[in-house]
């Protein structure tokens, strides 16, 4: 008999139950906090399939919507915030092979849980935005490849696409326009390496996953080498609403470069650590007072790592002065990547804080390329003697050469996602290496 | 190749001109730059995971890795620039980081990729002062292979050969990150008959050949090109052996159209049947040892008494097409256009031929000869008709046939046939046997043997199952009595004709 | 292929044969099919032993090797059977900052077992897991397939208890 | 010289004698400063850099240090050592000269080998004195270079590696 899952309740991250605070922009949020809005019948009351019924029944060619979508210069919003726009166009328009999109659900980047929200609280939004996104580059199957752990999530999807096929937006003349789509949940195993777009493709054939060698990018040669466009989940449930109200209004919202909004999931010393939408562009000092409540216990803050734990980290100074968008960020020599924000006060120790992501990138490693499967064991090693006592000056050079030596040296960034962190940490916080000089004697 | 599209590509500021879309790391070595790298093989598909062939190309700022790039028109590369070095020399320290550095009982020192390339590309001082990763060390996958976990670089060459080329896919990469294991599920022995092939591509101890485990040091070892003597396929091999002295191990050489970079594990112990223990390492009457020069003296008066009386039709051949071209040529040349003799003897080489297919799918064929081509050819040109065995017993027993010269072969798959005819041998025929192994002359208890080459000391021509006239030049002698079957001949024929003329003396 | 004598032959239910293959028909390729396949197997049988993965070699036309590559390069598939609460804390950043490693430690000491083990009576299994995509409730820990958030050591002792009794409910 | 001495044959000789005598007799009284010594009584004291019949080096579990990886064979000038390498009966160790020998007569004792090993396995000792018949028995064995009586076991190899040892899982090798 197959064990019935249970689940609990609990599930909903904190600040999202109250309601948008003054700073908020609820734009893929907005209806939220509606009690069932994962049912379909709720989500269709509040406009949803709209932009499907548009695309669909008027109906806008595949070019129209890719169009919209690079008109709106919507960005990933997984880590690597590359125009989805230019993605599907990268898709060839010859129909020789199957062609696939992939939905990125593996949020396994520490301190990211925003999509969770999404998953389960809005799966229609999401999987709206997948059918728009497969008429687009022409694919008739695609995949939501979600995590393992997110068991829940992923009955939530799998009921919400049973609906879907019911209520005639998926299978065989969707909506009479000839459009044919199959979806399908495919359940991850526990591997942050399949977060990883050519990692995720790996595991959805049945292998390792491990990353494959670009060229050739999964657009011409991907799933089964076949046309594949892997999207995170923020990115499609964005669509939706670029295909309502045209990309031109999307550009209004956030900054020039950084459109729209973004989902943060913040955690941390903060007091309302949770998921917000805010507009992408919003000063991360308004952020902190106005909706993350401040520091927790008045505490001073020390740094801050904005885009999930391969981001590197930003100090007190410069947080206080930058903006939620990827421009600002960048000129902070960090990435807004996917928005999974960690907040640390004065009492953190910052080298126990790398030597923890390491211990995670090292785990986490998928062990194909050479720099990445030994320079992650080697750096935690280094880190764990580090601090427990034995702590050498030519260990920070060893430190500093070793991450030198596993940047952009893989097939995918793993390697990087340790290295750039190493190198910040020791960059913008000597002292803290420096402590445990002293301490060593 | 020559109907080839060509394109021109700068390799470190030459410009050079390479087939259209061969790989880079080819490409390089075909002209003279030799680009580091492990996971890469061209036999086998791209991994690109050793990250050792990473190049500087013009336009790109990252290092790209050479092994995943096709040559395209104006591809500029650039192979030793400083920061591919110390790249180069940073991938190469990654892997020995965890690697044991257990050389001195390591069977691959001296032919070990880590080795070859510290030595070019590393030379640094470890600053590894933490603990290694251990992990199991002597772990035995069946009869041919022994894996070392702890030396294993990771590269896969073993893992996608056996997904690849020998199908059994019983070789996989566990666990994850540097706790990775490389190993056949639960340990179980290996299957197929290509497990060897993995130890020549494993570019470091991890995977090594039960059969060579301590045998011998590689630098000690000489090298001969040679053809497998274990089927009609024909592989291209080298022979290893030391001074001339005793054959340590068979190696695949590359060879386009026969066997490409692979030979199957029958035929890469077939070198044991010319080894010291198998081998009649001195001339023999009765098995009495005796000088070679009395041994070819016996076999002429013998030889002369029946010829003179015209009894050529007396005298019996067994020849068998293990034998090169050359030798069955000179056999033809003495036995028949000088002494006349007619009477030839094999086993039914058609009905192998026509019956020669492929056993496994892919090198191991059921003719086990390595020139029958070769030899219906000769005689089929020489018109020469070949009786069965079955006629040479009847022969033998009905006492028409008194003068016998066996032309005998290494290898036990002689044995039955040879042993037939010994049994149907009257005691008093005089039997010459030209044969490098003990075995047959055991069976001949009266015979007069002269010790031949064995196939991998031969230089000659073998026709392989496509008809390919391949050569063998091993150039060695592993015992100074033994004497190749054109010598021998040659000696018989100078003999001969000395004896009718009664002048010359005999020269040694 | 030439199953060495010890591996028993295992089956699907009716339900879960029924199951695969409407998951064959989901995937373009049959291998495509293998990780839910898995989850599938290990939800029936409790583990994924040799005898599993034999039979799920079998089914998606794989070697045994290629199965167990797949098997034990992620973390949620188990070779030998868990506890029946399979408590998975996670180590990472946001949950490290709030003290799972403290619970883990205190865990370990109540129920008598080190990290990676099993009770004797087979009711829990402690594991230190990597991020669970719930930091903002951190610190979190999964039992079986449920996330049990914002622990504190008292919660967390409820938490425990209620599993003892069988029936685990939100402390 | 005097024509008187050279005629006359008995001075030259009893000249001679005098010289000789005198030697002799100091030397016998112990006066003299003679550089023969009472061997073997006593023995000329040679430098601890001496290089004499060599030496294989034990484990401190007692058993044979080399490891048979030939880089002393290899190294040799004279190639005068004969190693055959086996499995290692002990499952902790892997490799071990089941024959190792050393022809001393083609030897040259230029300590290369010493310094080739890897493992400290074998070092010049300091015996010179091997008296032998006949020359098969100076081609010595295991036995002599590792356990002869003039060596009283301190011949104990400084490089282990006790830890990995212990670590090391059985080897399971048919």
């Amino acid at each position: 008999m197959i064990k019935h899952t249970i689940h609990s309740k609990n599930m909903r991250p904190l600040a999202i139950d109250q309601k948008p605070l003054a700073a908020e922009r609820r734009v893929l949020l907005e209806h939220e906090h509606i009690p069932d809005m994962n049912k379909i019948d709720v989500y269709a009351s509040k406009g949803g399939y709209e932009a499907l019924k548009k695309v669909l029944k008027t109906p806008m060619t595949p070019d129209q919507v890719i169009d919209e979508v690079k008109a709106s210069n919507l960005r990933g919003r997984g880590g690597a915030g590359f125009p989805t726009g230019n993605k599907w166009s990268f898709v060839p328009k010859t129909k020789d092979k199957p062609h696939y999109l992939l939905c990125n659900a593996d949020e396994s980047e520490p301190g990211t849980f925003k999509d969770r929200v999404i998953l389960e609280k809005l799966p229609h939004m999401m999987i709206e935005g997948m059918i728009i996104g497969s008429y687009a580059i022409g694919a008739a199957k695609s995949y939501v490849y979600i995590r393992g752990e997110y068991q829940y999530a992923a009955e939530v999807i799998h009921n919400a696409i049973q609906e879907a096929y019911r209520a005639g937006f998926l299978g065989k003349n969707i909506l009479g326009s000839g459009f044919d789509h199959d979806m399908t949940v495919h359940r991850g195993a526990g591997a942050y390496i399949c977060g990883e777009e050519t990692g995720l493709i790996s595991s959805l054939e049945g292998k390792k996953g491990w990353p494959k060698l670009k060229p050739p990018f999964p657009a011409v040669e991907g799933y089964l080498r076949c046309p594949t466009v892997v999207n995170n989940v923020e990115t499609l449930a964005a669509v939706p609403w670029i295909i309502n109200n045209g990309g031109a209004a999307y550009t209004k919202l956030g900054t020039a470069k950084s459109t729209g909004t973004k989902l943060w999931s913040v955690s941390g010393d903060v007091n309302r650590p949770g998921v917000y939408e805010v507009e992408n562009g919003i000063s991360f000092r308004v952020f902190l007072e106005d909706i993350l409540g401040g520091m927790k216990g008045g505490k001073k803050l020390k740094a801050m790592i904005p885009g999930g734990s391969s981001a590197p980290i930003m100090t007190a100074e410069e947080a206080m002065k930058c903006t939620l968008d990827y421009e600002s960020i960048a000129s902070f020599g960090s990435m807004l990547g996917s928005g999974g924000m960690i907040v640390l006060d004065e009492t953190r120790d910052l080298v126990q804080v790398l030597k923890n992501l390491s211990e995670f990138y090292h785990d986490e490693s998928c062990g194909q390329c050479t720099p990445c499967r030994e320079g992650t064991g080697w750096i935690e090693k280094i880190l764990h003697s580090y601090t427990e006592g034995e702590a050498h000056r030519e260990d920070l050079k060893l430190l500093d050469r070793v991450s030198n030596n596993m940047m952009g040296r893989t097939i995918c960034v793993l390697a990087d996602s340790i290295a750039m962190p190493v190198q910040s940490y020791m960059k913008k916080f000597p002292e803290e290496f420096e402590r445990y000089l002293k301490k060593a004697g | 190749m020559a109907g080839e599209k060509k394109v021109k590509i700068t390799l470190n500021g030459k410009e050079i001109e390479v087939p259209a879309g061969q790989n880079l790391v080819d490409a390089a070595k075909d002209n003279g730059v030799e680009i580091p790298h492990y996971c890469y093989h061209p036999g086998l598909s791209v991994a690109g995971q050793c990250r050792m062939c990473l190049v500087e190309q013009e336009g790109n700022p990252k290092l790209q890795i050479a092994c995943n790039m096709k040559c395209s028109d104006n591809l500029k590369i650039t192979t030793n620039s400083e920061k591919v070095t110390s790249a180069v020399q940073s991938s190469l320290e990654m892997h020995l980081i965890n690697h044991p550095i257990d050389c001195p009982i390591c069977d691959q020192a001296g032919e070990c990729g880590l080795q070859n390339y510290y030595m070019k590309h590393g030379k640094y001082h470890s600053e590894m002062r933490e603990h290694k990763v251990n992990k199991e060390k002597v772990v035995d996958l069946g009869d041919h292979v022994v894996l070392d976990k702890e030396r294993c670089i990771l590269c896969s060459r073993c893992v996608r050969f056996t997904q690849e080329v020998s199908k059994t896919s019983d070789l996989g990469i566990f666990q994850r990150g540097d706790r990775a294991i490389i190993g056949t599920y639960n340990d179980e022995s290996m299957k197929g008959n290509y497990q060897v092939n993995t130890v020549d591509i494993c570019p470091v101890g991890a995977l090594t050949s039960k059969d060579f485990r301590f045998e011998q040091r590689v630098w000690f070892l000489d090298e001969a090109p040679s053809v497998c003597s274990g089927c009609s396929q024909g592989c291209n091999v080298s022979v290893h052996h030391k001074k001339g002295k005793h054959i340590y191990r068979l190696k695949p050489r590359f060879n386009e159209q026969v066997n490409k970079w692979w030979m199957c594990d029958k035929g890469r112990y077939t070198y044991k049947e010319s080894n010291y223990d198998k081998r009649l390492s001195s001339a023999q009457l009765g098995g009495i040892d005796l000088p070679f020069e009395e041994a070819i003296q016996a076999w002429t008066t013998d030889l002369k008494v029946l010829l003179a009386m015209e009894r050529s039709d007396e005298v019996g051949v067994f020849v068998s097409p293990h034998h090169t071209h050359e030798e069955l040529k000179s056999i033809i040349e003495v036995l028949v256009s000088q002494f006349g003799i007619t009477k030839f003897y094999a086993e039914d080489i058609d009905a192998m031929v026509k019956a020669d297919a492929p056993i496994d799918g892919f090198l191991y064929r059921s003719d086990a000869y390595p020139n029958s081509r070769g030899f219906l050819k000769v005689f089929q040109d020489k018109k020469i008709k070949l009786h069965s065995v079955n006629d040479l017993t009847a022969a033998l027993s009905k006492g028409s046939i008194n003068h016998l010269v066996m032309f005998i072969p290494e290898g036990d798959r002689i044995l039955p046939v040879t042993g037939k005819i010994a049994r149907a041998m009257k005691p008093d025929t005089f039997v010459v046997c030209l044969t490098p192994q003990k075995g047959a002359t055991d069976q001949f208890p009266g015979a007069l043997s002269l010790p031949s080459l064995s196939h991998y000391e031969k230089t000659g021509t073998v026709t392989n199952h496509m008809g390919l006239e391949q050569s063998m030049m091993a150039g060695f002698k592993m015992f100074k009595e033994s004497h190749s079957v054109q010598e021998i001949l040659g000696l018989l024929s100078s003999r001969y004709s000395d004896a009718r003329h009664e002048k010359g003396r005999v020269g040694t | 292929m030439a199953t060495n004598p010890q591996i028993k032959d295992v089956q699907f239910s009716e339900k879960g044969l029924k199951e695969f293959n409407h998951l064959l028909t989901r995937y373009d390729s049959k291998r495509s099919a293998l990780l839910p396949v898995l989850h599938l197997a290990q939800g029936e049988f409790g583990a994924l032993t040799d005898d599993v993965i034999h039979y799920v070699a079998r089914l998606i036309e794989l070697s045994p090797a290629q199965v167990l590559e797949v098997v034990t390069f992620y973390h949620m598939f188990h070779r030998k059977p868990v506890g029946e609460h399979h408590l998975q804390f996670c180590a990472t950043l946001s949950c490290w900052m709030a003290g799972s490693h403290q619970l883990l430690k205190s865990t370990c000491s109540r129920l008598g077992i080190r990290e990676g083990e099993t009770t004797s009576d087979g009711k829990f299994t402690v594991t230190r897991v990597q991020c669970l995509g719930s930091c903002g409730s951190a610190p979190v820990v999964q039992v079986n397939e449920t996330y049990y958030e914002n622990l504190t050591p008292e919660k967390l002792n409820r938490l425990i208890n209620s599993c003892k009794e069988g029936k685990p409910k939100i402390p | 010289m005097s024509n008187l001495e050279s005629r006359s044959y008995l001075i030259g000789i009893v000249k001679g004698l005098i010289t000789t005598g005198g030697h002799f007799f100091r030397n016998l009284l112990g006066f003299g400063n003679r550089p023969t010594i009472e061997y073997p009584e006593k023995r000329r004291n040679y430098s601890s850099r001496f290089m004499g019949v060599h030496i294989l080096t034990k484990k401190k579990s007692g058993e044979i240090a080399c490891t048979a990886c030939m880089l002393c064979a290899t190294n040799c000038p004279a190639e005068c050592i004969h190693i055959v390498a086996a499995e290692s009966p002990n499952p902790k160790v892997e490799k071990y000269p089941a024959v190792y020998e050393i022809d001393l007569l083609r030897c040259v004792f230029c300590g290369f080998c010493e310094e080739a090993c890897p493992v400290d396995a074998i070092r010049m000792g300091r015996d010179y004195e091997v008296p032998e018949l006949s020359e098969r028995n100076f081609v010595v064995g295991i036995d002599y270079l590792m356990n002869r009586p003039s060596l009283q076991n301190k011949n104990i190899s400084v490089f282990h590696e006790p830890e990995r040892i212990a670590k090391m899982p059985e080897k399971k090798i048919a």
